[in-house]
């Protein structure tokens, strides 16, 4: 078992390949990325609605070793100020194999 | 204007299943067309206007009164942003209102297969050639999606402040999409690939070139799935239309009343815009209808997922909600007979 | 009983797909139709009924005859729960027998619907004219989808105990649905709100009322989407309801065998009444075995979506289980040919 | 970095406005849903299966203030008594922006 | 070669979709069709080629001639894996050579439909029956997608290395289809569920039994379903074919060129095979087209859905990109066009 | 509230019946699966794409007593090892009810 740090990133569909770059240039090892979600935050309600394709978030799950917690923190603060969406971040471990 | 036209439309099986939409939303009703199924709808309507717009085109004489036409089209569509962000911004911010002036200036398809539906009733009815459009109109929808997403963002690029984070240099996200890249310039070819690339875009332009390219063979082995069933999958995608529009009616109240009086009005006047414009370069009244539809439609897919990559500081709460739930049924219902009687009353 | 009817009846595409369905789950194999296909299907399927019946309707001459029939149809589902209700009570708890007892007063539209194709096909080989239905018995299912649903859930408070949570008064939960709000008062709004506005009535009722109301042309307009391909968009819809049917087997253990009697026997009782009913209303033979077929069948959508919200307690492993398993294979392989072969007997 | 608890509730789809309610009321800044989960539980296995609409089970993720949990668990707590599904609360820290 | 044939080819509006979604993926727009579109679309096609290929069996005389080219189709999908094995372990390991191996013995039903869809056109131009397939040749391809899975995972285990984790016997996971279950004996009854009971087997093949069954009343009911739109369905379909395949092509860079190449020469290699036999069974040329394109064509539904589990160290980025990335669109472009053009040598 | 044990696992969908196999063998009480995710690993990229039904992940998400971890994770090395994808623990505690 290995300690990590879990990133779970909730955000407008549209602006995970950002997230996703950013998860990368950090330098973590992989990610999963869960469309389709719905939600409610400061900037209001976000129901998927099929036609104008608008108001569908996304969650992106990481898990990275915590030297690299820091730089990727560094790289998200700005998406998240400029787009909106929710950081959280959370102590792990993996499973070893 | 000839109220019958009125009811004529309203009767019509699309605007019905669109009113029922709306029905069953306001009654908070639990029924949706499930998530991906308006996408698929969307992309079928468009690859079948598309098809039919080609075949048309080919079957009709080309002249120069048609590349007259898709001219105006073009500058039609990246003039109206320029007034609409003029007017918009004495109540929005520069961001929300460029998203808008874009929406506005860029087209519903939707509304143009609507009335192109429309158009085939009425020609049933009168037996006058003249209400039947060409398919170079579906080439004129084509060329006027993009040119107010290049415009809009121009415009926010332009009046907007720079970086609204200028904190730290390595600190600005992966920007994409015609976007600041920290220090003001614009990625052109970012602009362009969001704006000619959009997946709406590509499959309307696509189709419309493959209806082109194909034989009559070709085109007969496909019309049972891209043209008989055409006006029924329309009412089914109305359904959700209506559906998607009453759901977004709840956001009106944050939008205002200026700015819903903006919706209904632009719609009206940049379609007598259209008209005027359809007038001067004399072409049947079935065009001047499509053009006038055109012109006084916004876009609630292209737009929208452009702009909130490229100005996501604009609030599509409020430029998706205007164009889907109010312009769009002020259109189909009102709209589009009010226009055609305008026409008549013009070209007679 | 006219084997042969049995045998054509099973040869039919619909329920030969039906079977591969079954099959297929059986055997394990991974075949599926992916998940908001089915729902899409049933939409369509709902919405071409509802149209279909609407243009009957305007074609048929309407008398008192037929108010006779949807009044009786209304009194039929409503009145088919409360001895289900008596009769389950034996084996079952309060939410569970009302939640059942609904589920077998309302109705399942895909077995009307393979009921009506049915009857296309006799009615091709005999060329009796009394095998058409007419399109009023739409009208009567769409009537018949509710009634049960609100004397269920009246069933559940009226018998059942008060609130499960009588604890502390602020812990109880955010009920919606005709619910208790802990003091043991039923909130009608929500109640009819589920009862008549769910997804799937309001679609059937939508498209039955739009059917009225648009023109001839309108109708031939949107034929090709909603009528002509619709046997074969109930074939697709019925591999998946074999499926999922099937796959719901392995529930069948916890449900032990007076429930499936209940299940299998309650299909052919219940029709027969509704057999008695058309023949005292001095109905034609395709309308009495659309009303057998509608007071035999139990509803596996409208219901189970509001007895989830407003008896909870109910658990939904059960009621879908018997009816999507149980009746639903039953009604639709042998029993619209039992009844019609009954019908034929009483009515010559 | 503030410290934050993370609600996760598994319920049946159906009850989701029931626990958003719930999530409001209590006083939480906003939240997230995923549909189409399937699962298995006290109450057996549930598949959705597109013809009844029945067992579909959906995921609401909160990210909350710890002041506000206790409201937010007693708020929950009736209708895990009631609908079925679990609630987990761990800690999490948000990225601040 | 006939250049006619082949610019006939991909001037049919399903090729030229195809193009339009390569195009629209290099060019990286964001169109999709979204996920689970392609899985009905599929179904569609399978169970629409089946009913059809059934219905067809039924009105032509069925004799030995038959027989031996069904015995050879599925003697031909057995024993193209055992070569390819050889050649491909030059540059892989067991598992992938197997994957592979499998892949290219099974058949692309959409290669088989563009093939017959392609005869279509040839038939109505040049008004030659032989032009027009058997019915048979559905059930030929239905028997050809399985063996190349079995065989494919008896090559993996003959001779893959022993259990890869032999270090504790508690440890080795709940192992399925046809997998070592740690003391290197094989799962039979797994292998053959994942060989023959896939859901796109399972579709093709029930429906042809359908389709043998129904009666010719049955089939003009759903006709207007499954057959009247299929080539437009088809179009749409192979839009998102091409988005896929065209979206893959990045991965091609970590396969190497060898792999490439055996990509691009096994199709045209097998299909000359495929002609060969045809040619020995004395088949007529359309007849001998299909047999053609199902030897040349490379699995990338039924073998990955297998693999990926029986043989879960292979990589599907290989062998799920070779067969839809390289050899799916060589053989819908120029391989059909190439080999009507041998057949026609070899036949007149 | 009860200290449980969270076990998040990100693995191809065509696996996920080994995984909820190995869950319930190791005495979970319940697990939920979320389907049609996408993501990226050890094994590159993986995106849906609906032909051929290859590259989805899913994301199954257990809660489980502490003593019965050690025993789940013994069954899902061998999972992970063979099939690849990630498996986090994490403490969290469900709401009692
Ligand atoms: N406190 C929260 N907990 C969970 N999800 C949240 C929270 N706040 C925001 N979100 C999600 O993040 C999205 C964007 O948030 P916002 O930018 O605050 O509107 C929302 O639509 C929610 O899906
Ligand atoms: N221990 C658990 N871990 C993760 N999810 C669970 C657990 N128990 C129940 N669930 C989820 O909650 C749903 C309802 O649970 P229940 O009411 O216990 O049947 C189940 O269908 C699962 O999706
Ligand atoms: N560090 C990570 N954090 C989150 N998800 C991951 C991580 N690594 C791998 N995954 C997920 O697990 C899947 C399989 O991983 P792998 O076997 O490493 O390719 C990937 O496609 C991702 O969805
Ligand atoms: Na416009
Ligand atoms: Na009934
Ligand atoms: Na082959």
């Amino acid at each position: 078992m290995k300690n990590l740090k879990r990133i779970e990133c909730v955000i407008d569909s549209v602006h995970v390949p950002a997230v996703v770059d950013a998860l990368r240039a950090g330098g973590v090892d992989g990610y999963t990325v869960i469309r389709g979600a719905s939600g409610w935050g400061d900037r209001g309600a976000r129901q998927p609605d099929g036609v104008s394709g608008v108001f569908e978030n996304c969650v992106v799950l990481c898990a990275c070793d915590a030297e690299v917690l820091e730089g990727v923190a560094d790289k998200l603060r700005p998406i998240l100020k400029r787009y909106g969406g929710v950081v959280l971040i959370s102590d792990t471990q993996s499973l070893s194999h | 204007m000839d109220l019958s036209l009125l009811f004529d439309n309203l009767r019509t099986p699309a605007i019905l299943f669109f009113g029922l939409g709306v029905l069953a939303a306001v009654m908070k009703s639990d029924l949706a067309l499930p998530q991906p199924i308006p996408k698929l709808l969307s992309i079928y309507l468009l690859m079948a206007i598309g098809l039919h717009g080609g075949v048309e085109l080919m079957r009709s004489e080309l002249d120069a009164s048609i590349i007259m036409v898709l001219v105006a089209a073009v500058l039609l569509a990246a003039a109206v942003p320029l007034w609409s962000f003029a007017i918009l911004r004495l109540k929005l911010d520069v961001p929300n209102a460029a998203a808008m002036a874009a929406t506005y200036g860029s087209i519903s398809a939707v509304t143009f297969i609507t009335a192109d539906t429309f158009l085939d009733t009425v020609y049933v009815q009168t037996d006058n050639a003249n209400y039947l459009p060409g398919g170079y109109m579906v080439a004129a929808m084509a060329l006027m999606e993009s040119p107010a997403i290049v415009v809009g963002v121009l415009l926010a690029r332009y009046f907007g402040k720079p970086s609204p984070d200028p904190s730290g240099g390595g600190q600005t996200p992966p920007l994409r999409a015609g976007d600041h890249d920290g220090d003001g310039k614009i990625d052109w070819g970012e602009l362009f690939r969001e704006a000619f690339l959009n997946g709406a875009v590509v499959v309307l332009v696509g189709s419309l070139v493959i209806g082109i390219a194909i034989t009559p063979k070709g085109w007969e082995s496909i019309k049972p799935f891209v043209y008989t069933p055409f006006k029924g999958v329309l009412c089914l995608f109305l359904l959700d239309m209506g559906l998607v529009a009453a759901r977004r009616l709840g956001d009106l109240k944050s939008c205002g009343p200026s700015l819903i009086g903006f919706a209904i009005l632009s719609a009206p006047l940049h379609a007598v815009l259209g008209i005027g414009v359809a007038w001067l370069l004399g072409v049947s009244q079935g065009d001047a209808l499509l053009l006038a539809v055109l012109a006084g439609s916004a876009s609630y897919i292209a737009v929208p997922a452009a702009m909130r990559l490229a100005v996501p500081e604009a609030n599509p709460g409020l430029y998706v909600t205007m164009s889907l739930a109010v312009t769009f049924p002020f259109n189909i219902t009102v709209g589009i007979p009010l226009y055609l009687a305008i026409i008549d009353l013009i070209w007679k």
